[in-house]
């Protein structure tokens, strides 16, 4: 086996310098009770041409790659990937590489991380973003257990109904075993933002928690969100799932959130069939040293030479066990480098480009659905997903399309039974990857099944 | 070559990203628009946009090429960090997960459309559970602790549903940091316990704390000492007749491939980490994966979705009453799942002669260096190692001064000063991939390095001296933090 | 950072193949035999098999990654290297050669299944002739000096079509080594002719030396001073009263797409080294491609097969009874072609602002070390500019010196010691795609070593010091060769 | 243009330090004789994303990748390559670096060669190899030129007729304008062996040259074939195709070959329609000064460490212009570090094995034809190439079958028009990336047209 170095002479030889008669002398410790009664019923050993034939016939069975048009966003976006990103990314010394725990020979890293979270904290409008969490919902989980400590004693937070329901049920997930409680604010069922009114008879707030672009791509008056949040005594939590959309809206941190986390898959990482992603968080410096997940640091070496370390560790499970901030160690770092190199890759000019053709390839798809007599089912200005109410027997088209590999939208009833308005609802999404072309094909396509 | 396997060479300097570029410059190709632009936004909505810098595409590629080179990772050396498992990562597994189909997949994509992807997730379950002989298997977390807190999830849920809430857990005082962390998490009291003297646990110190207030126990095994923990079985029965659960720390699953069968062990609960045992890289401190596989009783409580193999295909089921609920965006770590899955269907029931060669390859180091640098524990070990700067202490040299000497001779540290119950630890994990011409040239360079502690201490308090910087200030790092540059 | 832009770093010291391993290993997947064994073979056809070193698979990547941190390419730091065009290779081209379609295709594949790779090679042609102008073009040779000799042999086929045999060649003193090696290869003899005081060609030089026993020229324009060669339609005009024909090197292409009509010029044939021009990767060495273009009367020369346009698709032609015949065992180096055709999709007419810039850095290097540098010649110049180390001479610093003290200062030297008509040249050319801050700091750099060869020549003669290998002794090589290890 | 990284102010600033008033003032030199009159007639630029889609339309209309099964060798072989090969190709140390003129910072570079010098020169049984050539054919071209130069005023060089055509026809092509003259050895139409008998009358000869395997996958006499050649005073020059045979059959150089060239594809390289692909070339030490191409030498530097440098330049253009023992200047040099890392991922162990397995699929072919009427055209021994006959009617299916995705062999009709034997004859291919299910179902598939 070509991952298993030694020959039977080696050891031998081993075995000898180990002083024990056979391979099987080494597991003496293991008592008969925790042994197994027979042997582990693996399929057998696959070459690695085998391997390969594999797994494309998996892969093969799966409806991405350019054949197929996704018209769908709803927390996982298609973004094209620069070649460089990874063919930079697989040199092997960030791939097999671990926690930079030893500086002097991290440096790669630790710049790298160093670098992604200044980009993320510009993106962001924040003052300081960690080194990675596993992915927006969980991010956001800890980001309003994070306001619960900074809370004082407060036990509640609120979630919009507009955030994006995996997230809200993982932090449910999150909450359930703790003695903390979440609460729910509607979605205006004109606007597609979240309706606030609700608010003012919830105590004991610790967060108010709004993801904007929200999950029906209404944008959110987020300064709303802060000064009724902060009027609460609540810290705004500000979620996202699509943050190119920051190359064109203020940050959340221009509009006073305090604590910003989200999805950051759309800047240069695979789709994936979900991860990984990466979870983006930041935060305000005062707030930092109740700040999840790891940080890199700048300082310097014994000879005055600039040089990055991870730092403030005292947060962490390493060192404060139980009482750290949060239980994460390995983190999402290699897809975090990935969108360092990214943004650097859009840079500055590139990002607000590149947003901006994002939200016209939406509009466009929106307005050719619309032409079929598709309706809107909200008025707030969108980035690039919309929610539309369908033209009638949509559903079935829907299932049809699907056979011509194009996937139209999202249905939004399963996700909201709560909702009566979300029956015939459906989720769009266009990005830079659609083109005009693919956009009117699925236009026509449908138009023809709906004659 | 005397133990000094390394030298000097010419490294770049390179600046900070935005101490680089130029406004108007771009490395991306920007699509042609061919829509026409969009009604523009009201203006509260409008906003400026990041400070990114501007950089063309080689001044892009040049910045992460020398980042590069001031890294080492598994492909520059011997990466001997206890508990880490930093065994070789197989090349062919990136182009399988760049497939396009995998990677381009979204993953709401109807089952009919993602069938490949759900069959993969449905045999590495089948695969773990062969694996650890328990019966059900959830692939959701992101890496080893998220698999501990949906361990601790598991646990409070099993006790909700029997009307009880527990809130004390029994955790080793060898267990990682993220163990206690993952209880917390759940509202859960962690209380310490000693190993004996043999580095173990025994069954009396259990006894004498579990009780029916406790919701179990959280055992590592093999233990962080890389020692076997033989009590195991009776000490999950104490805790089991307290109607108490069992969690393994799988961590260290790479020294019993084969041996052992968690499941009559006596484990309720356990996670893998899939990067350290399956070999997926660890990219700098991620993404990683950590499943859970658990007994038959604690199946319905599992997170949701779950992958599901029903007539005519693999499904995702969301309807499960019990669940702990969801605790991943979307399925966890696919692009992780895939490598792992490809690691052990390459192996299959070889596996186990991972183990075997893991664990040769620990007690050869352990055989070779115990006269030369004191030892935790003297008796066979499992995976790793654990040593310790006792005897150096006279020279005025600490574990952290021969990490770093071992820089400058050509490898990557062990783990230093973990676990806490061995002061001045330093635990050595070679993994299975290391020729024993490695293995040799390791030791040869640990024996210098014991040496020149004794003849010339200031080589290693000055270490390294080979890298491009040398020890950083981390005092003044965290002192004033520095987390955000070009402010 | 005053001119250094480079430091030490932890290097890996790496081991010859043969000192590694042991008998037994593999790092390669054994398909599984799923066919008998054939017959044995007569024993006078069994061998031993050849003595190579048995590695895991960690060990190869690890020998690799390790060998590869030794070296120095573009995407490490600005590599003016003269005449070679070590511009930026993208990235995106390296995904595009590698798609199965194109890499995994047998190259006797009927027309029918390969019509993707023949359109591509047809476009490529068009291309090639959009740009120089000229009328007709084949992709086999292999590199630039391949070119040069399919050239040679287009001279001496079209001669031998007249009825004629010449057996001279004017080739300027400043030509590429290949060039006379290429003529001598078909049995021409090259007739040195010097350039002007100006550093480039005049039609009088010319005049005096062309005759009817000569085959033509062969002009290497702009040329290897980096100058363009003003006369070079008069001189073409020449050259073809005598009934000569003319070559032209297009190895500096670089700095003309877009200005130059080589037909209008009055060239016959030219090759490019599409390596250079269209940015492949270099290699280290190779491969490259050195397709020629013709004009129109010498187009039934060119080499067959030849990839034409038919009605109902791409072709091979073998049919051409005046061709010159194969030069390759297929069409060339299909990969490499595929990555310089997808360059020149990639920017269209915009190569003109390729060479735009190119000349642009090249002066701008020119015009700010010519103060500090002895300028070969001190005018505008195209893609590259040529200094010596005649103003150094006084401080026993040479060329040599310089070139090893700009790596320690982290840049590649540039060319030395060519063209051979400059004493001492330094020959550099920044490319396109470095910034105007790469430029700065190489100039700073430069600027720095003109300092030290005043101040502490030592510095330069010592130099490199940062490298893992300092100078080397290249006598001895010569003088006892090793070329074959583990003897 | 994100490869061009000069902004508008850059170029200003740019242009005043030169002094000039435009970009166009830099072209001054250029008379207007030599300038175009009409732009560049180039299509428009193409964005990286329509790059990849219409290249990936190019390669789809490609017969090759797993689909296809192709029983096809005649000198491009279809052999596995281990997914660490190009990973590690792929590091842009090596692959952005050039000729490494400066030792220093190419000692990768460097030493990657001496090792391909020095495993080549162990598979090939020879004293030194050199850095590579182009390809097979003109390292052959290349070969005979270098037995001439040796062979003091020998004019003419004999080569097999069993040498690849395409080979054979480089070799005129090199040999026309010199006053060199190529003769004709025909083949043995019993053996399929070079028919040596017509050497007697062959004088003046300072080469012969022999291919093994040759064309039909015939194993050569070449122990016969060096004895008779140097009998006439005359170098052998060894040729080959198929380097991976070397793993089983005795090489060349223990057979007494003095010249052995030939194409090392086989070694780890894709097949890649026909090139890149390797030069191989060795010779004896006592020769070397006349060996054309680059090659690598060990040395020492001042410290005394052990580093490479190239060496003997003095046979080179470069040094010696149109003394030079070759024109060659950049080679192949990427594609020889790939055979390399592929000759050292085999090892010795795995080179025999693999052969082995080259050589047991094309005998399980070779009789599963037989078993359909296809007859036997030589006696001759093969490796994993073989010649046959074709059952009636073959040329026929062997054209229907190529829309299933099969490619049944290559006719020999068209190489070889002199040999009326070759009518109806077909060169057939099996390495070990035919399937034992591939094997059979190409011939199920013929028998089902056969009948
Ligand atoms: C024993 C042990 N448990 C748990 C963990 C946590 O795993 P992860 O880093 O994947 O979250 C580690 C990680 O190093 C570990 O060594
Ligand atoms: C001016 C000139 N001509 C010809 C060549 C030869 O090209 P190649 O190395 O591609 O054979 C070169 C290569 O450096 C060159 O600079």
């Amino acid at each position: 086996m070509r991952y298993l170095p030694h020959t039977p002479e080696d050891v031998s030889a081993m075995l000898e310098r180990v002083g024990l008669p056979s391979v099987e002398a080494l597991f003496e410790a293991l008592p008969d009770a925790c042994r197994r009664e027979t042997p582990m019923d693996l399929p057998a050993p696959l070459t690695e041409w085998d391997l390969i034939i594999r797994m494309e016939s998996l892969a093969a069975s799966m409806a991405a790659g350019s054949g197929n048009r996704v018209f769908m966003g709803a927390g996982s976006y298609s973004h094209y990937i620069p070649a460089l990103i990874p063919q930079l990314l697989g040199r092997s010394e960030f791939t097999t590489a671990y926690t930079p725990y030893q500086p002097e020979v991290s440096q790669g890293t630790l710049q790298a991380i160093f670098e992604y979270q200044t980009l993320t904290a510009r993106l962001l409008g924040m003052e300081v973003a960690n080194a990675s969490m596993y992915d927006g919902a969980s991010a956001l989980a800890e980001g309003l257990l994070m306001a619960i400590r900074l809370g004082k004693g407060r036990k509640k937070v609120a979630l919009s109904q507009a955030i994006h329901p995996h997230y809200r049920e993982v932090v449910q997930t999150y909450f359930a075993p703790t003695e903390f409680e979440v609460l729910t604010l509607p979605v205006d069922p004109a606007t597609g933002r979240t309706d606030f009114s609700g608010l003012e008879g919830m105590d004991d707030l610790a967060a108010l928690a709004v993801q904007s672009p929200n999950f029906f791509g209404c944008i959110e008056d987020l300064q709303s969100a802060v000064s009724l949040s902060h009027g609460a005594k609540a810290l705004l939590v500000a979620a996202f799932t699509e943050p190119l959309a920051f190359g064109l809206l203020p940050s959340p941190g221009s509009q006073g959130a305090d604590i910003v986390c989200g999805e950051g898959q759309s800047l240069g990482i695979p789709q994936s069939f979900g991860g990984p992603g990466l979870g983006m968080f930041a935060c305000r410096m005062a707030h930092v040293r109740n700040m999840p997940g790891r940080v890199v640091g700048q300082t310097k070496d014994m000879n005055g030479e600039r040089g990055f370390v991870l730092t403030l560790s005292t947060r962490e499970q390493h060192i404060r066990r139980e009482k750290a901030t949060s239980n994460i160690c390995s983190n999402q770092g290699l897809c975090a480098t990935a969108s360092a190199m990214y943004m650097a890759t859009l840079g500055g000019t590139g990002i607000r480009k590149l947003a901006a053709l994002n939200r016209d390839k939406a509009a466009y798809l929106k307005k050719a659905l619309e032409g079929l007599g598709f309706t809107p089912l909200f008025t707030s200005p969108v980035f690039n997903e919309f929610t539309l109410k369908a033209a009638q027997g949509f559903g079935r088209i829907r299932e049809k399309l699907m056979e011509k590999g194009m996937v139209a939208g999202l249905g939004l009833e399963g996700l909201y039974p709560e909702m009566p308005e979300m029956k015939e609802a459906f989720l769009f999404c266009a990005t830079e990857t659609a083109s005009r072309e693919d956009m009117d094909a699925l236009v026509e396509a449908i138009r023809g099944e709906l004659l | 070559m005397n133990g000094d396997f390394a030298t000097t060479g010419l490294i770049f300097k390179e600046a900070l990203l935005w101490e680089k570029g130029k406004k108007g410059r771009t490395a991306f190709s920007m699509p042609a628009a061919d829509v026409p632009p969009a009604k523009e936004l009201p203006e509260a909505l409008q906003g400026e946009g990041p400070d990114f810098p501007d950089l063309s595409e080689l001044e892009v590629v040049r910045h992460y090429t020398r980042l590069s080179q001031w890294n080492y990772g598994v492909d520059s050396g011997m990466y001997p960090l206890g508990s880490c498992t930093m065994k070789y990562n197989p090349k062919i597994h990136e182009k399988l997960a760049a497939l396009p189909g995998f990677a381009s997949a979204h993953p709401l994509l109807p089952e009919s459309l993602s069938q490949g992807a759900l069959q993969l997730m449905f045999e590495l379950q089948e695969m773990l559970k062969a694996v650890t002989g328990l019966d059900a298997a959830s692939l959701q977390p992101a890496a080893g602790a998220h698999g501990e807190l949906c361990g601790m999830m598991l646990f409070d849920a099993w006790f909700r549903s029997q009307g009880e809430k527990r809130d004390r857990i029994l955790i080793p005082d060898t267990a990682h940091g993220t163990n206690p962390a993952s209880a917390a998490l759940c509202g859960m009291k962690p209380v310490a316990l000693a190993s004996g003297e043999d580095g173990i646990l025994h069954p009396e110190a259990v006894a004498a704390l579990m009780d029916d207030r406790t919701a179990g126990i959280m055992i590592t095994n093999p233990n962080t000492l890389g020692l076997f923990e033989s009590h195991f079985a009776e000490i999950a029965a104490i805790v089991h007749a307290k109607g108490g659960l069992v969690y393994c720390d799988g961590a260290n699953m790479n020294a019993v491939m084969g041996y052992v069968d968690m499941k009559r062990m006596g484990v309720d609960v356990m996670h893998f980490n899939l990067h350290k045992t399956f070999s997926t890289p660890h990219g700098g401190g991620g993404p990683g994966a950590g499943p859970v596989c658990v007994v038959e009783k604690l199946a319905p409580f599992l997170p949701v979705p779950r992958v599901v193999k029903r007539e005519g295909g693999y499904a995702l089921e969301t309807e499960a009453p019990l669940s702990i609920g969801r605790l991943h965006a979307f399925y966890g770590n696919f692009g992780v799942l895939l490598k792992a899955w490809a690691y052990i269907r390459s192996l299959g029931p070889e596996l186990k002669r991972v183990s075997e060669m893991a664990v040769l390859n620990a007690n050869y180091i352990r055989a070779s260096l115990k006269d030369f640098y004191d030892i935790a524990q003297d008796r066979v070990c499992m995976h790793e190692c654990v040593f310790s700067d006792k005897n150096l202490k006279s020279f005025g040299v600490s574990t952290l001064d021969v990490a770093k000497r071992l820089i400058d001779l050509g490898f990557h540290p062990p783990t230093v000063y973990f676990p806490l119950v061995v002061a001045g630890a330093m635990m050595v994990e070679p993994t299975e991939t290391e020729s024993v011409e490695e293995l040799d040239r390791f030791i040869e360079a640990m024996k210098r390095i014991r040496k020149e502690a004794e003849e010339s201490p200031d080589l290693l308090h000055e270490a390294p001296q080979r890298t491009r910087v040398r020890r950083l200030d981390e005092t003044a790092a965290a002192r004033t933090p520095c987390l955000c540059g070009g402010m």
